[in-house]
């Protein structure tokens, strides 16, 4: 049983934060809230990722040993792969929120309110 | 290893480099964004045809980016089907945007550059996509594009700002199931390289795993190119978005999209992974078949040009799914028949309501009440364009309609084929009444109709509609500008064209592309 | 928000003490990216966060650190500039699109104390296109966001 | 044996329509004169190219051209594209060609005559519409069939609703949903059976004879394709199009109803019935009957209806619908015989129906009167053109020496050879009834004295001269109808290679 | 409308914590991922790039056309935010009748 | 084995998540965005994505939260929900 937890666990809360996210962009009136949805399902991504790259008994991927002595062991270092891949996937949430802001920030203005239901009043009607 | 040839990377990399020049140069001299855009845009198309041309004559060839072979590196996959469809996209966006002058001088400001290196960015993201062997980089290139078209959408005016802050969300959120999917099947085969995954996923022991991947590679896919029940941030999107944008996103955005669900089928995941335990091919093929009624339905009750053809949309992307659904050979290359044809036919469509907008300034269908013979050239291309949806024999739609008809014969999937064949029908519907109005109904006087005055209307203050005197909008309303109905007329050439050379695609190229 | 924090102290310790450290900080992690964790875009990150956090602090008053809206862009797109330099020389020099094995790096080795190899120096290249574009862009973004308030 | 070559002359025959459509939009109305003239060029050229073409092929020499030949690396047949100058498509063709000619001369005179708008775009529509009629009567196989039979759905469109009154708008909304749906069955059709693996290239006695397909597959295929040209063909119950569609001009209402679109889809259903399945696959199915009921059931429906019109045009529509079951029927009946009087049929009904629509336009351009009550004493006014009136009803009832004479009595002929009597009543019955609605018409205008007094004098030239040479041409070629063209030969050859010695005659006989 | 919402995401969770039974488990040494590319990459970035950090290798040499669309996200997004804060404000609002 | 430590810090990430995205003054919502981010930072230092780490806590924690500020500022703090 806590074996099962122990192999399992990162991917059960990140499902969960992920849930959680994506309940923030469909459930929520406010804009922002929307946003904020937004930032905490793309981490829960990332949070996968990365605790999918662990490995036992591994350390941080740097290798000593290029201006050293001796061959660096693969097995010694966590899976890279993903933490590249993760830098990615954090600049282009970042990209992604400013962009969103920046529009909250125009519907604002325009419109006076950030309340997603006032806004579709405001269109149709 | 040998020289690889360096075709591939002009495809993405010119729009990609100039994109960064437009903003700096655009400041100086305003003009010249429009010119560099346009001759970047050329030079991708250049490109992606020499691409087909050497692709024909050699075959498929991959170019390395950074000189490592996957799937340690990144590969370009330059096929028949990805050459073609890079060929389609970039070749559509260079006629469009010919015509996008006029408009961004007035929905662009004083800033011409920004909006241009946004078009560019948008049209590298988009080749970059349907380039790409990497699953990764398509996630990359796939933000590039739609970051690109959320602020493009946004800056319609007031109805257009909720509707890209929804496409936004909704993006966002399809990108990021994207991604999601795209860590299943990287923890289950250790790859991210499209042919490799393949390989690796013929034997996984993870099956399981790389099958929830594949649905949420799906899902991601089917939310970016607007596949139902997944259209609720499109119709608004492309009716309220600039007439500019509209033309240049409508046509090419949500096929890549369906492009790179294609790819997924094609080159990721084996045949037969998808209809086990997770049978995502036959959920494709039903919201497929659902989308195609449904949004023919829906566009039959639009008023508005722009509303009905985003419906349209939504019912031919449903057809391309079904195409992916059906996932015989025979019918994927349907499925891409259908991309390319559709590109044509959207752009002609959509630009040509663009031009209608410029000179009129109205977009509701019953206001063009004898419009036909006043704007000969963009009603005519509407009028080719409808006939080529509706799939009249020699026009590019009544082949891609064939090939799927034959391949649900094949699988003996009779539904297929009779919704496939009715929607051509319900496709008639509301396509002849746009055209009846325009060239069957005698021009007769209207009262007000000030609803129909939407912002962004007419460039001319002259022919800009106002209250008391609408119906002499249509009136006086001339043919439009050299550079609007130039393309336009191309386009619709492009479009006949397209039926003819419709076999010749098939044969040569997206026959062999797909086996 | 722009009134209430001025405070002398609060203006000292950011804009005099903690801000120069925080981008000196980012200038060593782009530097030294290669050794350790670090590289262009968390040395940018690092340096925009700075940068934001003096114009937090300070509202957006003359002298925070403000940079001409012009002279951004003109710094994104070189960096960006920068980024595609590293992938279009090697293709002048006859390889594949950012394949560095050939960017020639003799003339840095000369009077550099420790040499690199060529791949080493075309990731640096990169690195420091990121870094301008990642500081210039987000920079950007909240100068934009921000200032939108004020005409 | 006939053999076949390559030969431009199929595809010249669909491009000089076409050429002409484009040259007389180019032309546009501001020279009224040229623009027109095109149309009568192209017809004489186009009269040409099929006479040539007919007296190839009563050689035995068939004329083919292949425009797109396809492997497509899957294994089904070759996707083609091709035009052939068969024989059953060359009497369907040349019928075409002299016709339009003389639509087109008619049309010049009764469009300036109404004044009608917009005279580029007809013309223009008029023109690719002949061009797609040919396509139909010279494809080769069932695809490029398909192919141009939408095309002609396609171009008829904007003539249907030429007035652009609201009520042609519903007709041309009418008529684009039954053609287009017809179309979509063809399609459906067409697709399937390539995908069978069925070369579908047309062969006088059936492709499907011998391809071994099902009986449930065969219905199917009967339904569609039937279906398919039986919209065209107006078989009831698909027929409301038609007598809506008369809100057209008249010229296109000859057209329509004596030239391209019913006959192309008689002429489908010939070639559905002779060309795809075949007697002894129609015989086996027993389809032949379910056709023969369908189509005898409007033969007498059409004709008692067309008694209870009197709008001329709508009685004229009426009677299309029956005549064109005459066909049908003549099809259904899969007899050498019955088809021979079919195909003559076809010929003889297309210069008899236009003769009676030309009248009926020209007494209109005149007159303005459009009932049958209303034309007491118009024969006396009018005497060329009411006398050609006469001639066509005289044909139309199948009086001898009259071209439907010919035809009647060798689907009568055939209804007998095949053993179904009952059918021979029937063509008996309508014949009749043809008269009751036919002949009242000319008793009243010639018996009858005008009730008002103004005087009216013949139509124009352009429109007394199609009128006058095509009740001669029912006349004449009833009395010889090998001559000037050679319709009998044609006939009797599609006849002879659709029902060999070897095969059994069908329809029960013992 | 929101019972839905919460079906699709108790529905979601339920599917994403079924497929976790069939990935790897955490910190596995022989998941594919951790087997399959990882010691390639480690090997070549000793021998032909030549510096320590692995990550900083991948991402700018081996991967080095994924950050340079990341670069461009970035990019794309500081455009973006251009065009929408100021070009489109200084467009006038163009409805004359509402 | 640290796991339970990584159990326990994405325990308190559910929590903060779920309270970021339930308070309704603004300014607060960003505070515990951020305090997630950084949540989230530790967690990834702890499984060896230092990298991703250090970007995270400066782009994530910093930028997104300052860029959320500056946009709030800028607009009404107080939320329907």
């Amino acid at each position: 049983m806590i074996d099962e937890i122990a192999a399992r666990f990162p991917y059960w809360a990140t499902a969960v934060l992920l849930v959680v996210g994506l309940y923030g962009m469909m459930g929520k009136r406010s804009l922002v809230k929307q946003v904020i949805g937004l930032s905490i399902f793309q981490s829960a991504i990332i949070l996968f990722f990365i605790s999918g790259s662990l490995l036992e008994g591994a350390t941080i991927p740097i290798l000593y040993s290029v201006h050293g002595e001796g061959h660096a062991n693969p097995d010694d270092f966590v899976n890279p792969l993903p933490h590249v891949l993760m830098l990615t996937a954090i600049v282009v949430g970042v990209a992604i929120t400013g962009v969103a802001l920046s529009f909250l920030v125009s519907i604002y203005r325009e419109f006076g309110t950030l309340d997603e239901r006032e806004l579709l009043d405001e269109v149709r009607g | 290893m040998d020289p690889q040839p360096q075709l591939p990377v002009f495809i993405v990399g010119a729009p990609l480099l100039f994109a960064v020049v437009v903003p700096v140069l655009g400041r100086v001299w305003r003009h010249s964004a429009f010119l560099i855009a346009l001759a970047t845009v050329a030079v991708a198309a250049v490109a992606s045809a020499l691409s087909l041309e050497l692709v024909l004559r050699q075959g498929a060839f991959s170019y390395y980016l950074g000189g490592w072979a996957p799937p340690v590196g990144i590969e370009y996959v330059i096929d028949e089907v990805s050459a073609l469809v890079s060929l389609v996209i970039t070749s559509v966006s260079f006629l469009v945007l010919i015509s996008t002058r006029r408009w961004a001088e007035r929905e662009a400001g004083d800033r011409p550059g920004i909006f241009y290196g946004l078009v560019l960015l948008l049209l590298a993201g988009l080749t970059g996509i349907v380039v790409t062997g990497g699953l990764f980089n398509l996630f990359v290139f796939l933000e590039i594009a739609s970051l690109a078209a959320y602020a493009l959408v946004f800056i319609g005016g007031r109805k257009a700002m909720l509707a890209g802050f929804r496409y936004l969300i909704i993006g966002s959120i399809g990108g990021a199931f994207y991604l999601l999917g795209v860590g299943f099947v990287y923890f289950a085969t250790g790859t991210l390289n499209m042919i490799e995954a393949r390989e690796l996923l013929e034997v996984t022991e993870n099956a399981r795993a790389a099958q929830v991947g594949a649905v949420f590679i799906f899902a991601g896919l089917g939310l970016k190119m607007a596949l139902v029940p997944m259209h609720l941030w499109l119709p608004d999107a492309y009716e309220h978005a600039p007439s500019s944008v509209n033309s240049l996103i409508a046509p090419v955005m949500t096929k890549v999209a369906a492009y790179a669900m294609l790819r997924m089928f094609l080159s990721v995941f084996p045949a037969g992974f998808l209809s086990g335990s997770v049978p995502v091919a036959d959920a494709l093929l039903i919201l497929g078949l659902i989308g195609i009624v449904f949004g023919s339905i829906a566009a039959a009750g639009q008023t508005d040009i722009r509303r009905m053809l985003a419906y349209s949309s939504i019912s031919q992307l449903a057809f391309i799914a079904v195409g992916i659904g059906l996932g015989t050979p025979l019918a994927l290359a349907a499925a891409l028949l259908h991309i390319v044809n559709h590109a044509a036919m959207k752009a002609t469509l959509f630009l040509a309501a663009s031009s209608i907008r410029l000179r009129v300034g109205l977009q509701r269908t019953h206001n063009l009440t004898g419009l036909g013979p006043r704007m000969p050239l963009t009603m005519g291309a509407f009028a080719i364009g409808s006939v080529a949806m509706v799939g009249i024999p020699p026009t590019a739609g009544f082949f891609s309609k064939w090939y799927m008809v034959q391949a649900g014969l094949d699988e003996g999937q009779w539904i297929v084929v009779a919704v496939v064949l009715l929607s051509s029908l319900l496709t008639a519907v509301y396509l002849f009444k746009v055209l009846e109005q325009a060239y069957l109904r005698p021009a007769k006087p209207e009262p007000s109709a000030h609803h129909d005055a939407e912002q962004g209307g007419s460039a001319d203050a002259a022919a800009r509609p106002s209250e008391q005197a609408m119906r002499p909008v249509v009136e006086r309303a001339r043919e439009a500008p050299f550079d609007v109905w130039l393309p336009l007329v191309l386009l619709a050439a492009a479009t006949v064209g397209l039926g003819i050379a419709n076999v010749v695609i098939m044969e040569h190229v997206l026959l062999p592309g797909v086996s | 928000m722009n009134e209430r924090y001025d405070s002398v102290i609060l203006h000292f310790i950011a804009r005099v003490f903690l801000v120069p450290l925080i981008i000196v900080f980012g200038i060593y992690v782009l530097l030294h990216g290669e050794l350790s964790p670090g590289g262009g875009f968390q040395a940018g990150a690092i340096v925009a966060a700075a940068l934001l956090l003096v114009r937090l602090t300070l509202g957006n008053r003359q002298g925070a650190l403000r940079i001409p809206q012009g002279l951004l862009i003109w710094l994104a797109c070189i960096g960006l500039g920068v980024y595609m330099f590293g992938g279009i020389l090697p293709l002048i020099l006859g390889d594949n699109f950012l394949d560095y094995a050939r960017i020639p790096v003799e003339w840095y080795n000369q009077f550099a104390g420790e040499p690199r190899t060529a791949r080493s120096m075309g990731i640096f290249i990169i690195e420091v296109g990121v870094f301008f574009g990642v500081v210039a862009v987000l920079v950007l973004i909240y100068d934009l966001l921000a200032g939108s308030s004020r005409q | 044996m006939s053999d076949t070559f390559a030969s431009g002359l199929p595809l010249a025959a669909v491009l000089v329509p076409v050429g002409a459509a484009a040259l007389a939009s180019l032309t546009t109305g501001r020279w009224p004169n040229l623009r027109d003239a095109w149309a009568t060029l192209a017809g004489i050229a186009m009269v040409a190219i099929t006479v040539v073409l007919l007296v190839e092929t009563l050689d035995d020499r068939i004329h083919r051209t292949v425009l797109l030949d396809l492997a497509l690396g899957i294994d089904s047949p070759n996707i083609t594209i091709a035009l052939r100058a068969d024989p059953a498509g060359m009497m369907f063709g040349v019928l075409v060609s002299v016709l339009w000619v003389l639509a087109g001369i008619y049309a010049v005179g009764y469009m300036r005559g109404e004044h009608e708008q917009k005279q580029t775009r007809f013309f223009t529509a008029f023109a690719l519409s002949i061009a797609a009629a040919a396509g139909v009567a010279l494809a080769e196989n069932l695809l490029t069939f398909v192919l141009f039979y939408e095309l002609l759905s396609l171009f008829t469109y904007p003539l249907v609703t030429h007035r652009e009154t609201e009520s042609a708008l519903v007709a041309g909304r009418k008529y684009l949903a039954y053609t287009l749906s017809g179309g979509v069955m063809l399609i459906g059709a067409a697709a399937w059976l390539h995908v069978l693996g069925v070369d579908a290239t047309f062969r006088a006695g059936g492709f499907l004879d011998g391809a071994g397909l099902d009986s449930v597959t065969q219905w199917v295929l009967f339904g569609l394709l039937a279906g398919g040209v039986g919209v065209k063909a107006a078989v009831m119950p698909l027929h409301s199009w038609l007598p809506s569609a008369m809100v057209a001009p008249t010229p296109v209402s000859a057209l329509l109803h004596a030239v391209a679109v019913v006959k192309a889809g008689v002429f489908g259903m010939v070639r559905v019935g002779v060309f795809v399945f075949g007697a002894s696959v129609l015989d086996d199915m027993g389809a032949w009957l379910v056709l023969a009921v369908m189509s005898a059931a409007t033969l007498l429906i059409g004709s008692t209806l067309a008694l209870r019109h009197d709008n001329l045009k709508r009685r004229l529509a009426y009677s299309t619908i029956s005549h064109l079951s005459y066909i049908v029927l003549g099809v259904a009946l899969i007899g050498p015989l019955a088809l021979t009087g079919a195909l003559l049929h076809i010929v003889g009904h297309g210069v008899t129906k236009i003769t009676l629509f030309f009248v009926a336009g020209a007494i209109h351009v005149k007159t303005h009167k459009e009932n049958v009550s209303e034309l007491d004493g118009i024969g006396r006014q009018m005497p060329i053109t009411m006398g050609a009136f006469a001639l066509a009803s005289l044909s139309m009832v199948g009086i001898p020496p009259f071209i439907l004479f010919t035809s009647k009595w060798y689907l009568g002929w055939g209804a007998v050879e095949v053993g179904q009597e009952p059918f021979l009543i029937v063509y008996l019955v309508s014949g009749m009834l043809s008269a009751a609605y036919l002949f009242p018409i000319i008793i009243r205008a010639f018996a009858r004295r005008s009730p008002d007094h103004t005087r009216f004098g013949e139509a124009d030239i352009r429109m007394v001269a199609p009128i006058a040479v095509t009740a001669v041409l029912a006349l004449v070629w009833g009395v010889a109808p090998d001559l000037p063209l050679g319709f009998f030969e044609l006939a009797s050859t599609v006849a002879a290679d659709a029902f060999p010695p070897s095969v059994a005659l069908a329809g029960g006989t013992p | 409308m929101r019972v839905l919402m919460f079906e699709f995401l108790a529905a979601l969770i339920a599917l994403l914590i079924w497929a976790s039974a069939d990935l790897p488990d955490r910190a596995d040494p022989l998941a594919p991922a951790n087997q399959h590319l990882s010691p390639e990459l480690t090997e070549l970035t000793e021998s032909e790039v030549v510096i320590p950090n692995l990550v900083s290798a991948i991402l700018a040499d081996f991967r080095s056309y994924d950050t340079l669309g990341e670069t461009f996200v970035i990019f794309t997004a500081g455009l973006a935010v251009l065009l929408v804060l100021q070009v489109s404000r200084r467009v006038p609002e163009e409805s004359p009748d509402e | 084995m640290i796991w339970w430590l990584e159990l326990a810090l994405f325990g308190l990430l559910v929590v903060t998540a779920l309270i970021a995205l339930s308070v309704r003054d603004m300014i607060a919502a960003v505070a515990t965005l951020s305090v997630y981010s950084f949540l989230a930072a530790v967690l990834l230092a702890l499984m060896g994505a230092v990298d991703v780490a250090l970007t995270e806590a400066a782009l994530g924690a910093g930028v997104t939260g300052v860029l959320l500020i500056g946009a709030i500022s800028v607009v009404e703090r107080r939320t329907p929900d």
